[in-house]
């Protein structure tokens, strides 16, 4: 197995899945001359040719509307969206079209589409470079939504998101694209849509997260781990949600408290601590706290460490649950 | 200071007593059915509507010169992407009228599998099906198939930023693809001239690098003509043509749409006097190719179809609830099963 | 006071808002010449002059973002997006600008402006014209949201929108337009944002709701009224939500479920769930149901009812509870 | 069949050895100073980036005639919205070097209040600040002031919605609005050709019913001339005007990128030895208005003014974490407080 960076992993699984399926092709804003901003598309366009791996014109929803379009022709498209922030303007295509399509045909026709985007704060870069905005697709019916914390899942939930018949969105956390290189299988490499990752097992308090924020938790496990057992769930997919994998966890410690780098207000993690509170208020031993970025825009660099989780955040957080 | 801009007049044919090379006798009384077919889908939708039968109903009466002329120039496998004013347009790629009619009664048996009929669903939201055409046609160009797009839309939709990104991508990717622009001159309440200040919708072509017809959208055989030639431009490799089939709203929006607050109606009635059936059918007697007993014939063809149509739809038992759950995603979450038998205990098995 | 319906609320509440404030100006769809498609708007153009009424080109992002640069210029554009599912082009505007433009200037530049639009199901239409897209509001830092049940605060939450400093989403209930004339305060009338409404007291379990779903509630207390007493709150607003009184009624009745039209999956609903599961864990007697619609495309109209949260799934979730 | 499109020549002044009437010495000379102001802001912009006293950067080198040419065309009442590109303009409208090195340092120092200068706040998305420009000049017509604004925005931008229906709205309006399109050729990787099919991106005009004119983008005077040409049509009721203006970028899109991946450097090569500034110096010196002492006096100016605006920024504390939820609204709800207390509490009282 090779080492890689997130983002090396992420380049070796589109080599794989353009090289297996004639289907597959990629398309966004400077990822075939440049091989993308993050170099996530390097070398496609030299070796699979530019009719699949396509430099579009600058315009996000004429992207993921011609990838509907393109779907219709039997193509599976991978649309970058060049930055998190830029991903908006598709918004409209999304929830409109994309999650719909297959539904207006009666099931008659699939939309295999995938779009995925460097996502997440604390890079040090202009405004709209650093959002977060998973829940509004995970709030969307129709598209399933992965988000990796690993080179390796980084590589095989995209080879999942490839070949799932259904439209998927990965947010991959450009915070760690190159933070680590770890093993990667070669070749053939799929990690299945729907199934969380126990990063670490503990006994006295879970902590949930997904994208960056899973080292994170790593760390702030270590920093309790003199005082308590912590479990760090790595929920990898967001829709389809690993339930089962969030309710024993929950069953199991008692404890837990949900870090999002994303703004507080309806995101993701209040539909984490509203499964808890339906299906593990038994189980709990204390209220499910909720660790995330404030309900602010996110926020010029210089003072963005404040805004995003910390590991002394989480570890309050943890604390205070812990002495409750 | 204005820069001076190509106007390519309106084409027509009819009111220049023109024939088109290519059509003859046969061709020109199967595009008359063909209209008598819509223009009879449109008045009994009407009909169904006020008895209750079908929901909210978007008219297109006046408009199926357009649709007849422009599906009459395509062939078989070339694909069309109607809106809601083109929602009819798949009766003529053989879809069923019950299944046109579900579609406005709101019952899933309205759903058609586009591959079956190359007619992409019909489009309710403004301008951005208009991509997804330029994705088609794109997508059968990368593969080798000889395969055009038509994506029908009207004026208002091209103040839409949809519709600027698809006709872009469009022209870059040299898709076959035809951007069929019905200016029925109204949005709703609001006039094309309240819409953009360029001095013809065609107009716009030049600014993604296509070329732009006009054409009167009210003469089926202009409209034929001028899509025949764009389809054949696309088909040989010449890319995206932007065509501008200039018509008039002569009745309201949809049925819950009362014009008279907006519409000058004495403008209306002079178009309802010029409509696009009756102009066909005068030119077809004059050159004598129709004769009254025809016309009786094609009328009652189509009057029949509805009557089956109908019939049939309303025939459909109601839909059951668990369709709620099909067709979200092709593999569903576990999640909905526990939904649907949650759903089903509280209905006590049945939908009221 | 004038019994009117919810529509004829609103447009009361314009009439008293541009008389009041020259600096009021309403735009959108077909707002002027024929007064709105539900008839919002009506007399105003004819009143106020077409300055002051304006219809738009059919562009929702060019709407909203004309609008921006209106702030800018110290007008107080109120944008109508015709429908809920027509919202979405906006989206980009939104997030990107409405909703940080005063956070850009350092609060230099204020962007008091509204966006309404009709919104929710069982209307009996066409595809995308039943959406609930509350939650995508919600979760967007720098924007506020309210949404009215009764007529009397859909004109108060609109003279309050209309004359808050911060940009407002207003979502109308569209189901409830024209259900029920009831009285409405004459002229000046405002409802502040932030503060719930107690449709309904009572003492063993609350339902909270908004829009459309309130009166569904008040039903659903009526059909349980022989065995529990149901409190029934409606929030009003959305954001600044009136924590207060949810945690109050919720120590109260130390049973909640929450219904609400959206697809359930990281819907508003669980933003609830997640504030009680932090902050009322010890007053409750059991899970937080949540009633919603479900993680599907709105449906063809022959099957909404059976979408939409009723009475009987309303009942079945709150003796459920009671159960517990 | 392509729409014949009037293709407005090039509008060059320095090529043609032309004076421009109304610019008499002392103008020309300000216009000097004002490019080496750009100019010295961005050369020394990429040393502090290198340096790692600012973060990436967009750099503008060659642009510096684009935006100091129009600015200069305008009144101080008028409305300038910058995009990244045009990130220093501020500059020309007494904003302080040091803003906006801060705004390239992460700093909120970096914010200004836009109506204190009547320049918008840098637009980082592209195209989405044009409607705001369309609506600004649109709101100052409605209220009566003869305000007009101009909007920046690169060949790129073109391909977005957001300009479509921004140049829509303000042709529609009648808004007193200049669109700047600085077509430079490159959207980071990908050519204009890859962008657009149009000949020209002063052929997407016509379609908004606008005029639109092309010039040399690297002779400040012609870019001056156009842009005051459209500012008195749009301040006198004629509206927006679409101009574009022709130049290259000769050196990489940001600090962040490598251009030689995707660029003829050669072709780079020769852009940079015709690069804008030292164009109009040349053509200065040969009117004999421009002197090696001046030239030494402006360039020894800007280089201090920068050297005071790094210091300045530099000088400025580090801001405090309470500017989290600072402005975020103009009435904020209660939680920020309870955020905000217990933040500090963690961070025991400072942000380390
Ligand atoms: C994105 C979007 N915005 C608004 C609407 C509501 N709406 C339905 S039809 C219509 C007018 C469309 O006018 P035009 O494009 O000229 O087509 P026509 O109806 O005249 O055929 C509007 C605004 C919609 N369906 N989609
Ligand atoms: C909506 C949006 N999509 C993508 C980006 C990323 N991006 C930044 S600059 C750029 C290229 C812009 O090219 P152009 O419009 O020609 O302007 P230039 O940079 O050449 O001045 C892109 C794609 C963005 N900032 N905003
Ligand atoms: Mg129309
Ligand atoms: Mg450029």
């Amino acid at each position: 197995m090779a080492e890689l960076f997130m983002v090396e992993a992420i380049n070796d699984g589109f080599h794989v899945e353009l090289a297996r399926d004639e289907s597959v092709m990629v398309m966004g804003e400077d990822v075939g001359r440049a091989g993308g901003v993050f170099r996530a598309t390097a070398g496609l366009r030299e070796r699979f040719g530019e009719s699949r791996c396509v430099d579009t014109p600058l315009a996000e929803a004429g992207i993921l509307g011609t990838a509907v379009g393109l779907c219709m022709a039997g193509w599976r498209p991978v649309c970058e969206m060049q930055y998190d922030a830029f991903s908006y303007p598709c918004l409209d295509q999304l929830i409109t079209h994309v999650g719909r399509y297959h539904w207006r045909t009666g099931g008659g026709m699939e939309f295999p589409l995938v779009v995925r985007m460097p996502y997440g704060g604390c890079v040090r870069a202009p405004e709209l470079h650093d959002d977060s905005p998973e829940a509004y697709y995970v709030h969307t019916p129709g598209v399933k939504v992965a988000i990796p914390s690993t080179p390796a899942d980084a590589k095989g939930l995209l080879a999942a998101a490839i070949r799932d018949p259904d439209p998927v969105v990965i947010l991959e956390p450009k915070l760690i694209y190159r933070t680590e290189r770890t093993e990667v299988p070669e070749g053939d490499h799929v990690v299945p849509l729907g199934k969380a990752r126990l990063a670490r097992e503990g006994s006295d308090l879970t902590l949930v997260a997904y994208g960056a924020m899973v080292p994170l938790c790593e760390r702030a496990a270590d920093a309790l781990a003199g005082d308590a057992s912590v479990e760090v769930l790595d929920l990898r997919t967001l829709k389809p949600l690993d339930e089962d994998a969030l309710l024993a966890s929950a069953a199991k410690t008692g404890r837990v408290v949900i870090v999002q780098e994303a703004p507080r207000t309806a995101g993701f993690g209040a539909e984490i601590a509203a499964i808890l509170a339906e299906k593990a208020i038994l189980d709990l031993h204390g209220p499910v706290l909720r660790v995330t970025g404030y309900d602010v825009p996110y926020p010029y660099w210089k003072i963005e460490d404040a805004y995003m989780p910390s590991v002394e955040r989480v570890v309050d957080a943890a604390r205070r649950l812990l002495e409750f | 200071m204005a820069i001076a801009q190509d106007q390519p007049d309106l084409r027509r044919v009819i009111d220049e007593e023109r024939e088109v090379e290519g059509l003859g006798e046969q061709e020109l009384i199967e595009l008359y059915r063909r209209l008598v077919l819509l223009r009879t889908y449109d008045e009994r939708s009407l009909v169904y509507h006020r008895q209750g039968r079908i929901g909210t109903y978007a008219i297109f009466w006046n408009h199926e010169a357009m649709q007849a002329g422009s599906v009459f120039a395509l062939e078989d496998r070339d694909w069309v992407f109607p809106s809601y004013r083109e929602s009819a347009i798949g009766l003529l790629r053989g879809i069923p009228a019950s299944t046109i009619l579900h579609w406005w009664r709101g019952h899933p048996a309205g759903w058609w599998n586009p591959a079956e009929h190359n007619v992409a669903s019909i489009a309710v939201p403004i301008a951005t099906h208009v991509p997804h055409a330029a994705g088609l046609a794109w997508g059968k160009k990368l593969k080798g198939e000889d395969a055009v797009a038509i994506a029908y839309f009207g004026d208002g939709a091209t103040s839409e930023g949809a519709f600027h990104e698809g006709a872009n991508f469009a022209a870059v990717m040299g898709a076959p693809l035809i951007l069929f622009c019905n200016n029925n001159q109204w949005a709703i309440s609001t006039p094309v001239a309240a819409q953009t200040r360029a001095e013809t919708l065609a107009a716009k072509a030049a600014g993604y690098g296509m070329p732009g017809i006009r054409v009167d959208g009210t003469d089926v055989l202009a409209v034929y003509e001028a899509t025949r030639e764009a389809a054949e431009r696309a088909r040989s490799g010449g890319g995206p043509t932007f065509v501008e089939a200039l018509s008039y709203r002569a009745a309201p929006h949809a049925t819950a749409d009362d014009p008279r607050a907006y519409i000058d109606m004495e403008r209306v009635e002079r178009e309802r006097e010029n409509e696009c059936v009756g102009r066909y059918e005068r030119y077809l007697r004059r050159l004598g190719v129709l004769g009254d007993d025809l016309v009786e014939e094609v009328k009652a063809e189509a009057l029949d179809v509805m009557k089956r149509g109908i019939a049939e739809a309303e025939a459909e038992p109601e839909p059951d609830v668990g369709l709620l759950f099909e067709h979200a995603y092709a593999n569903p979450p576990a999640s909905f099963e526990r939904d649907l038998a949650e759903l089903r205990r509280i209905l006590g098995g049945s939908v009221g």
